[in-house]
């Protein structure tokens, strides 16, 4: 028994670091009393993130499985989200750090929040169980309002993570009332089993299987703010503090749509032949997504035309790139499930760049409005430049990660008959979103010098801009190898 | 031959480009360099003048490629023909030197070569001196290129060429917007003709795939154009209507002659030059290469009126004309009308010669009218008179000049134009329809020496009307008197067809012209006589009587109205007031052309199609919807933030920046109406999905 | 089938799980007053755990529906619990804990 | 060779963006000797370009992105070499013409050097993915470019071309990605998709309809490309981007950015889809004549100096579709010769304006309300008249000046189409209506009495002169005789054509 | 199972929804807040005759000992002590009434119904038979046997909740 069980373990290890790295912060934390002040949490985190990656390097060498009795998965597809998580979270942790808004004496909670949060997500990525889902959702929900409201003494803050509490406890809630059916339905916790059951008996659950997904996606829908549960994000991101609403635009949604990918599609049966999902009339649940994703994207871009908030706008415009994620699902097959994912590396990159410069604009200019980044660009070079980088790679201009993101998933529409529509809808809601992004740019550069003020960039913020970017543009110019590493990953799963 | 060609007009290009950069700095300002390029010119050109004379045959050409398109062949057929190489289109360009060609080279060069001495007289003193001599080089050259080219490519080339000379000419004193105003005008009318030369031009290429005259001509007689078409109409007729169009165009002839007049605000050198001797009889020489294509295009009876109309028009308006240039201009317009009436009527021979005297005698005219001017400093003749005494020779080579352009016997006048008229009344009886033709031609005859010896009268005899004028006049110096008197020389008939230039009774007769213009006919394929012999000879023995009446008729009321004062000529005006108003304004032809066309019909619809542009296209249809999205706006409420900052007033900008406006409403902040909203959304999507299977 | 065998059997257990996640839904939309919601939430998951339970014991008859219920009463009370201190937070901030009034932030 | 031609202006970029800020005349000359290296490697090409054989040349061949089979294809031919040499040749008159750059000198030649290496790729471009990722790359400099230093409104001129261009050209990314996705061995490679074209057998359905595959992207990829020539519904944004961009911009927009429509259709659309071309000729031949009368009728409405420049661009670029769209020897052969000799001529022109606009810093012909703007500037600047006499006349198709030669084979190409030839003589007008408007301006500009508000104005000095000299060389010379150039492009053009019918 | 017991259970049934209907529609929260407590007893009730009895005892210890003390301390810390009958402003009722009658129950209640009788059609009937079998050493024996991943993931859940809730509430 304990064999199995040290396999099991061994194959959880990434998980395990972070636990370990948790007791560590606490430790460290009760020993030593000016950790407050000095840089130790963020060397904590980063020591986890790092260790973790490496236990992930070596977990996914060994073959795909299913363990801890069909609770969890370890295979390519949870190595990809893994990386992810890791990355952003140690990203989220060093603009935490650097941000004025959190205030120093309290980095310790937030370091230990933020590796709970991790924890979760590579919980919700690898888990193919119902129960493991859910704690993992939740895990990630409760400790994100708890962090939107981190801000202490500030009414948009607490607002944020009151409205963010009800929105998301209701979601969940509904998600958790979709389980309790199809367990009702399947008989079954375990992916599998339900995938089997379904598998048997395709034809006669006419309206309960589509009731009960519809419950579960609204769950999953909240968690990435797609369409019918986006409106809980512009409040929350802008009340927010800065650092955690960059990171809550980027390793949530990641983790939400590895959950939906994994939940779909184990359990709905996917006919190779006709190319579509048979379980609730195939043809059906692509033409419900693609209009799900279309209103999502074009939701996202018509809302952020007029605002003058850029951390709003960069929030609706989140929910766009959500949208064009969404529309990969469409193809159910490498190449568009692949676009996704590659989608979600570049929109890291450059969603996390974009906040980043946000950030170190509020901190500046105390105020996020467009207004304070006028002529930034003459007096800050590096920030100037980076923004163009990620705002263009947003946009899809070519040269850069997000085009070859936009790219992939517009081949992947324009691939499968009948869906050319919401190709031509997704192209042109990028030529929208250009023009807000340009607003963004007009102001930096365009609206000539700022007098005075040539305050200079820190190297701390500087370094971390220019590791932002040169991703977005070497993904944009020479994205082979990711592609391949993309086309692994994926195959475990489909 | 041909290599004394290409330098023929190569010379004046030379001489305006060293004039043309480093005019200013030479001594003289270089105007030297011209004329002497031009006498080179002329003496190459004499020999071969002279050959024709002599032999009355020559004909050679040159040619080279100066332009081939490989054509698309599909590869199945270079496999199939492997030896031959890809056929390509060629655009060959290059000298033609037949009769035509030599006795217009020998025309050119000499008036070219003397007015350029002329204008060193009479243009020194003035700014851009230099440039004066450069462009009258240039344009020379381009009238010697349109004359030796062997196609009709390189002879539009040099149309246009001269055009712009003509425009830089006659605003050459661009400080005065009167003159800038005529060089527009003249670049405009010519432009719209050239247009029309270019169309047919392009007709050309389509039916013949050359533009080389002899391969036209060959092309003509083997039936090479029979069936084609353009736009509907017979392919030659349209060629035919669009090249006369272009002569009507550089002719000044009847619609568009309306440039010429005004063409007199350039310096009296440029008047000469190019408004008598070469550019507008450029013209002519076109219907004349191009005289089988008319004639297989039916065009010649419309070539006719056009030339018979606008000499008769021309010449009553010279009648009320009070400007001596523009009294030459006009006369200019009714000779060049004779010439283009006597191509209509088949007169071929006739008309050239008529092309040649008439270009000597008015070139003498202009420079005779150029010493007046320089010596009176006035172009009014109202403030001349007696002149005759300070001015002997410029009076002597005028009247000489005079003689000859009324068709007085002696002169060469008389012989061209007497022949014209035969020509004309012969087509008149054989067609009694156009019966009209002859007629107008004999009446214009009448005005024209009436209003010739008007001239002289008023300028050279009677009292001196300024006094202050009369003292200061003066003879001019060699360089200006010499030109008039070598040109009135040649204005005499003994060198084209005998003494008297009266068939018959001339001891002998000189038939080197004719004999040219036969084998120039015979090689290009025109019949030599119209209509049966029988009624052109009664015909020109007939136009011989008349011709002789008339032009006597005419000097004699010249004579009493002008010298004798018995007609009292502001009598005749009050009397045909209404006629003498309507020649004064000429015929309103201006008013139509400068105020209908321009002002009121193109610039008011280039500012309704401009503002159009700026307003609609780009408003509406792009920047659009403004109007329509403002009035949803207003329906909405005065809700401020839709104002969305100007930089988006494209129109689809305003439309999916309302769109997004009202998707915010959505977001009123109160969370829990996002709940309702998203239970909304979702049973709105779980209904879809259970619409069940289609 | 009486109503007796109806009520108590899965159909009852049902009845009960749907009439309390409708009235969980319409406490979380209706109540202005944010503990009301909190209500309203801890509802909801009741049903869901009533759902799960009655699944454990008639479709299935394994003790996985009930483990799943235990873990939906401890993560109901760890959310409570964190609802409740931001509840207080805001009522600290605010002076009022009504629902509506928080749209400092909107369209 | 290419590859440095078209990298080399990155590598001055990234020689400038190192350099001091405080040292503007280091920055100009680094920009010059990075702008002569192409130039260099241009004369070379043109050298060594063998003008008997259609095939592509210069090749570089190298799999960029594998598992999407996109290759670094970059090769030119017939129709690219003229391109690239006036691309090459203007850009480094450009870097002259903005010598009196003052803020952001770095910015400035930085974007313009990217600039130039994203129009050069696009020419020698003949992978799909690679053409347009290089036409895109294009939009960023150019709307920095106008953006920063442009006029008055500069900015919503710069936000409105920076839209306009990229909606376009979005219609673009989906017809590649949509014959990337049709043909049987996926394949961005231009050459291959030229000998397979497949798409005029397909159908697919669109919105519910069913429509022939080529004539969908054939329309398609009209639109983007009409959009850059600028074709007659899709130009409004042409006279903003020109008043409002600097001098050397406004050279580069004119002389070689709208050339690229014309040449993406001929490299793009006629070799891979002949049929829908053959149905769409009569369609372009008519936007041709209206983008014609509709340039010059504007034209002549304008008051400002550089929008009556504009608007002749976009009545010359007419010319160049209606010779395209003849599908004649004549005709293509004139269209490509006329992209040239419009971009050598309205070069000049532009140039020219700006040496005004230099010195008056306005360029009202007639001011708005109605007083003379310059008048009978002639006598004081004698030189500049000159000058700008030639580069009228050139542009008026006077000939002995280039612009006669292609005019004469465009329209000698569309009328030797019967049913073209109605279009030709509506078009003919457009000759009369250029001399028209270039000679109301001449003649309000510089002619007449002297405006004494001017008599102060300085003749050019010899920078400028060395930016026009070049420029008036090629349109002389190139007016008396063309074949240097149509010795380029004959074969290729021969080879398209065989191809189209 | 016995008559009297299923009409034992049927009235814990219909106490649990009465409560429920206070604990949406009662004005004043504290009467809400109590009536949530029985409609958690009700609730337990039904998981004893469902079988689960350690699920009963955890549902009376953690929900009615635990949350509803926890709700009453809420308010009676977030409303002033004299106006205890906090007055809940009226809501506009027609909305959340009509999403519910025509909106969510339907669905729902359509679904449970359906479901049910599906699976009843599916079991043995016999199995439906009240057979009380103490479930604790099972539910034991999951937790640590095939369940030990989530009862050890769950911690991390809880030691953040624990954090960020003293977190928030602490007054600076």
């Amino acid at each position: 028994m304990n064999g199995e069980i040290v396999q099991n373990l061994k194959l959880l290890s990434p998980e395990l670091v972070l636990v370990f790295f948790l007791v560590v912060l606490f430790t460290v934390d009760s020993i030593w009393e000016q950790t407050r002040k000095n840089f130790v949490p963020l060397a904590v985190v980063f020591a986890a993130c790092l260790l973790g990656t490496v236990a992930t390097c070596w977990v996914s060498k060994t073959a795909p499985t299913v363990f801890f009795s069909g609770l969890v998965a370890n295979d390519n597809f949870s190595a990809f989200f893994r990386y992810v998580f890791l990355f952003s979270c140690a990203a989220g942790m060093y603009l935490a750090f650097g941000s004025k808004e959190l205030e120093k004496q309290n980095r310790m909670e937030f370091a230990l929040l933020i590796v709970c949060v991790t924890f979760g997500m590579s919980l919700m990525a690898i888990s193919t169980h119902l129960l493991m889902l859910y704690i993992g959702i939740e895990t990630v929900s409760i400790l994100s309002f708890v962090m939107a409201g981190f801000k202490s003494e500030d009414l948009r803050a607490s607002e944020a993570s009151f409205k963010y509490f009800i929105f998301g406890a209701f979601a969940s809630a509904l998600m958790l009332y979709g389980f309790s059916l199809l367990y009702g339905l399947t008989g079954s916790l375990q992916y599998g089993e339900i995938a089997q059951y379904v598998q048997a008996n395709l034809g006669n659950m006419p309206y309960l299987l589509p009731l009960s997904l519809i419950l579960v996606y609204s769950g999953l829908a909240y968690k990435i703010s797609a369409f019918p549960m986006h409106f809980w994000t512009p409040d929350v991101y802008e009340g927010a503090p800065t650092p955690v609403a960059s990171f809550f635009s980027v390793a949530p949604k990641a983790a939400g749509l590895a959950a939906i990918l994994r939940f779909f599609l184990d359990i709905l049966s996917y006919d190779a032949a006709s190319g579509s999902w048979k379980a609730i009339g195939g043809e059906q649940l692509v033409s419900v997504v693609a209009v799900l994703s279309a209103i999502t994207m074009t939701v996202g871009n018509l809302s952020a035309i007029g605002q003058n908030s850029v951390k709003r706008m960069l929030a609706y415009s989140s929910i766009a790139h959500v949208g064009y994620m969404l529309m990969g699902i469409l193809t159910l097959d490498t190449f568009g499930l692949g676009a996704i994912l590659f989608y979600i590396i570049a929109y890291c990159a450059m969603n996390f760049g974009a906040f980043w410069v946000v950030s170190i604009v509020a901190d500046l200019k105390g105020s996020d409005r467009l207004d304070a980044f006028r002529g930034l660009g003459w007096s800050m070079p590096i920030l100037g430049v980076t923004m163009v980088i990620f705002l263009a790679s947003l946009a899809g201009i070519p040269m850069f990660s997000g085009f070859i993101g936009k790219m992939l998933i517009f081949g992947a529409i324009v691939k499968t008959p009948g869906l050319l529509w919401l190709a031509v809808l997704g192209v042109l809601n990028s030529v929208v979103s250009l023009y807000y992004y340009a607003k963004i740019l007009r102001e930096l550069w365009l609206e000539g010098r700022e007098p005075g003020t040539a305050s200079e960039l820190s190297i701390y913020h500087g370094v971390a801009l220019v590791g932002l970017a040169i991703p977005t543009v070497v993904l944009g110019l020479w994205f082979a190898p990711v592609i391949h590493f993309v086309e692994r990953s994926i195959a475990t799963i489909l | 031959m041909v290599q004394n060609c290409i330098w023929i007009f190569s010379l004046p290009l030379i001489a305006f480009v060293l004039q043309a950069s480093l005019g200013k700095k030479l001594p003289r300002q270089g105007d030297f360099i011209s004329v002497i390029a031009l006498l080179g010119s002329f003496l190459l050109a004499l020999p071969i003048f002279l050959q024709v004379v002599s032999t009355g045959n020559i004909s050679e050409a040159a040619s080279f490629t100066w332009l081939s398109l490989p054509l698309p062949i599909p590869d199945s057929f270079l496999t199939s023909h492997p030896g031959i190489s890809a056929p390509t289109f060629n655009l060959d360009i290059g000298i033609l030197l037949n009769n035509p060609t030599a006795i217009m080279l020998g025309m050119v060069t000499f008036c070219c070569f003397l007015i350029h001495l002329f204008s060193t007289g009479y243009m020194k003193g003035e700014d851009r001196y230099n440039m004066f001599f450069a462009y009258i080089s240039l344009f020379s050259a381009a009238m010697l290129g349109l004359v030796v080219s062997d196609n009709l490519f390189t002879f539009f080339m040099c149309w246009e060429v001269m055009g712009v000379c003509s425009y830089a000419l006659i605003g050459f004193y661009y400080k005065k917007p009167s003159a800038i105003n005529a060089s527009i005008k003249a670049f405009m009318t010519t432009r719209v003709g050239d247009t029309c030369f270019f169309l047919g031009l392009m007709g050309l290429y389509i039916v013949f795939g050359t533009s080389n005259f002899s391969e036209i001509y060959q092309g003509l007689q083997g039936g090479f154009a029979e069936g084609k078409t353009i736009l509907g109409i017979s392919a030659l007729s349209f060629i035919g209507f669009m090249i006369m169009m272009g002569t009507i165009g550089k002719s000044a002839q009847f619609p568009l002659q309306i440039w010429l007049p005004d063409a007199m605000e350039g310096p009296t050198p440029v008047s000469a030059l190019i408004h008598a001797a070469t550019m507008v009889s450029g013209g002519v020489f076109l219907l004349i290469r191009m005289f089988p294509i008319l004639e297989a295009g039916h065009v010649l009876p419309i070539v006719a009126y056009v030339g018979a109309i606008t000499a008769f028009l021309a010449a009553m308006v010279a009648v009320v004309q009070t400007d001596i240039k523009k009294v030459l201009a006009y006369s200019t317009i009714s000779q060049l009308g004779y010439m283009v009436m006597g191509i209509g009527v088949g007169a071929f021979a006739a008309a050239f010669m008529h092309l040649i005297t008439h270009a000597l005698f008015k070139a003498c005219l202009f420079l005779c009218s150029g010493s007046v001017i320089h010596a009176v400093h006035t172009q009014d003749m109202r403030e001349m008179g007696a002149l005759r005494t300070k001015m002997p020779l410029t009076f002597l080579s005028m009247l000489i000049a005079t003689l000859a352009i009324s068709g007085v016997p002696f002169f060469s006048g008389f012989v061209s134009k007497d022949r014209i008229l035969g020509g004309a009344l012969g087509y008149g009886m054989e067609h009694q329809v156009h019966m009209l033709i002859p007629i107008l031609g004999f009446a214009a005859a009448l005005l024209t020496a009436f209003y010739m010896f008007r001239l002289i009268y008023m300028t050279f005899c009677g009292s001196a009307k300024d006094e202050h004028k009369h003292t200061h006049a003066h003879e001019m110096p060699w360089n200006m008197v010499l030109p008039t008197l070598l040109l009135s020389g040649l204005s005499l008939s003994i060198w084209f067809a005998g003494p008297t230039g009266i068939h018959g009774l001339d001891p002998f007769e000189v038939h080197w012209f004719d004999n040219a213009v036969a084998a120039a006919q015979t090689q290009a394929g025109i019949a030599l006589h119209h209509g049966d012999e029988h009624i052109a000879h009664t015909a020109h023995s007939l136009a011989l009587v008349l011709s002789l009446i008339l032009a006597t008729a005419g000097i004699l009321l010249a004579t009493l109205t002008y010298l004798k004062h018995a007609i009292s000529a502001d009598a005749w005006k009050a009397r045909l007031a209404p006629l003498h108003k309507v020649l004064v304004h000429k015929y309103y032809f201006d008013e139509l052309y400068i105020n209908v066309i321009i002002q009121r019909g193109l610039l008011v619809w280039n500012n309704l199609l401009a503002r159009f542009d700026d307003r609609v296209v780009d408003r509406i249809l792009v920047d659009g919807w403004k109007d329509i999205s403002m009035a949803i706006k207003a329906f909405i409420g005065k809700f401020d933030d839709l104002v969305v900052d100007r930089i988006f007033v494209d129109g689809t900008g305003y439309v999916t920046a309302a769109g997004g406006w009202i998707l915010r409403r959505f977001q009123t902040g109160r969370v829990q109406q996002y709940v309702i909203l998203s239970l909304i959304g979702f049973s709105v999507a779980f209904m879809c999905l259970l619409a069940g299977p289609k | 089938m009486s109503f007796l065998d109806w009520a108590t059997g899965l159909h009852g257990y049902l009845f009960v799980g749907t009439i309390l996640a409708t009235l969980g839904i319409i406490a979380v939309v209706y109540r202005r007053n944010s503990i009301g919601v909190l209500l309203g939430i801890e509802l909801l998951l009741n049903a869901a755990s009533i759902n799960f339970i009655a699944f454990s014991k008639f479709r299935t008859a394994a003790i996985d529906g009930q483990i799943f219920a235990l873990f939906i009463i401890i993560i109901a009370a760890a959310e409570a619990a964190v609802a409740l201190a931001i509840i207080l937070r805001l009522y600290r901030l605010r002076e009022t804990i009504d629902a509506g009034e928080a749209n400092l932030m909107r369209n | 060779m290419l590859s440095w031609m078209i990298f080399s202006p990155l590598i001055g970029m990234a020689a400038i963006l190192a350099m001091p800020r405080n040292r503007p005349d280091m920055v100009r000359w680094a920009a010059v000797i990075t702008t002569a290296v192409p130039l260099a490697l241009g004369v070379m090409v043109f050298s060594q370009f063998d003008r008997s054989t259609a095939a592509m040349q210069f090749v570089e061949q190298v799999s960029w992105i594998a598992p999407f089979n996109i290759e670094y294809y970059v090769g030119i031919d017939g129709l690219s070499v003229p391109m690239v040499l006036l691309t090459v040749l203007l850009s480094f008159i450009c870097i002259f013409a903005s010598w009196n750059i003052e803020n952001g000198v770095k910015g400035y030649f930085s974007m313009f050097l990217l600039l130039e290496s994203a129009m050069l790729g696009v020419f020698c471009a003949l992978d799909f993915f690679l053409f347009f990722v290089f036409w895109e790359v294009m939009l960023l400099p150019m709307y920095f470019l106008i953006g920063i230093w442009g006029g008055a409104n500069k900015v919503y001129a710069a936000t409105k071309f920076f839209l306009y261009t990229l909606a376009g050209s979005v219609l673009m990314l989906l017809v590649m990605l949509g014959m990337y996705f049709t043909t049987e061995p996926h394949t961005f490679n231009l050459l291959h998709l030229a000998n397979l074209h497949p798409f005029s057998t397909l159908t697919m359905n669109l919105f519910g309809w069913q429509l022939p595959m080529d004539k969908v992207f054939f329309v398609a990829l009209f639109i983007g490309f009409a959009i850059k020539v600028p074709i007659w519904p899709f130009h409004t944004w042409l006279p903003w981007a020109h008043v409002e961009a600097p001098t050397a911009v406004s050279v580069i927009l004119a002389g070689v950015l709208l050339k690229m429509g014309t040449y993406g259709i001929l490299r793009i659309s006629y070799p891979i889809l002949p049929s829908a071309t053959l149905w769409a000729a009569d369609a372009m031949a008519i936007l041709g004549v209206i983008s014609i009368l509709y340039g010059a009728f504007c034209a002549m409405a304008q008051k400002d100096l550089k929008k009556l420049v504009a608007y002749s661009s976009v009545s010359h670029m007419g010319y160049v579709v209606l010779g395209m769209a003849s599908l004649t020897t004549a005709g293509v052969n004139g269209a490509v010769l006329q992209m040239f000799n419009h971009g050598t001529s309205t070069a000049m022109l532009f140039l020219l304006v700006g040496v005004i606009y230099d010195r008056a810093h306005h360029r009202w012909i007639v001011k708005p309300d109605g007083s003379r703007g310059f008048g009978g500037i002639a006598s004081v600047v004698p030189v500049y008249t000159g000058v700008m006499a030639i580069a009228v006349f050139a542009s008026l198709g006077l000939p002995g000046l280039s612009g006669f030669i292609s005019e004469a084979l465009v329209f000698l190409g569309a009328f030797s189409v019967p049913r073209f030839q109605m279009y030709v003589i509506i078009g003919s007008l457009g000759i009369v209506l250029g001399a028209a408007y270039l000679l109301w301006m001449f003649m309000r500009v510089f002619l007449g009495p002297l405006n004494e508000e001017w008599s102060g104005l300085t003749d050019m000095n010899w920078r400028e002169r060395f930016t026009l000299i070049p420029l008036t060389i090629l349109v002389v010379v190139l007016g008396v005789y063309p074949m240097p150039v149509l010795k380029l492009m004959g074969t290729t053009v021969a080879k398209l054509l065989t191809s189209l019918t | 199972m016995s008559e009297t017991a299923k009409i034992i259970l049927v009235l814990f049934q219909l106490l649990t929804l009465a409560s429920a209907l206070l604990v949406t529609f009662s004005p004043n929260i504290l009467y809400a807040s109590i009536s949530l407590l029985f409609a958690f007893l009700g609730v337990a009730i039904m998981f004893l005759y469902a079988g689960a009895d350690f699920l009963a005892g955890v549902q009376v210890v953690v929900y009615i000992g635990g949350v509803t003390i926890l709700v009453l301390f809420a308010i009676m810390l977030t409303s002033w002590m004299y106006q205890v009958k906090l007055r809940d402003s009226r809501g506009k009722l027609i909305v959340p009434l009509l999403l519910a009658l025509f909106g969510l129950l339907p669905f729902l209640y359509q679904g449970a119904q359906h479901l049910a009788s599906r699976v009843l059609r599916t079991v043995p009937p016999d199995f439906q038979t009240f057979a009380y079998s103490p479930k604790t050493n099972a539910v034991g024996e999951a937790l640590l046997g095939n369940y030990l991943l989530p009862f050890e993931g769950i911690t991390v859940l809880l030691l953040g909740a624990l954090v960020g809730a003293v977190w928030l509430a602490r007054p600076k």
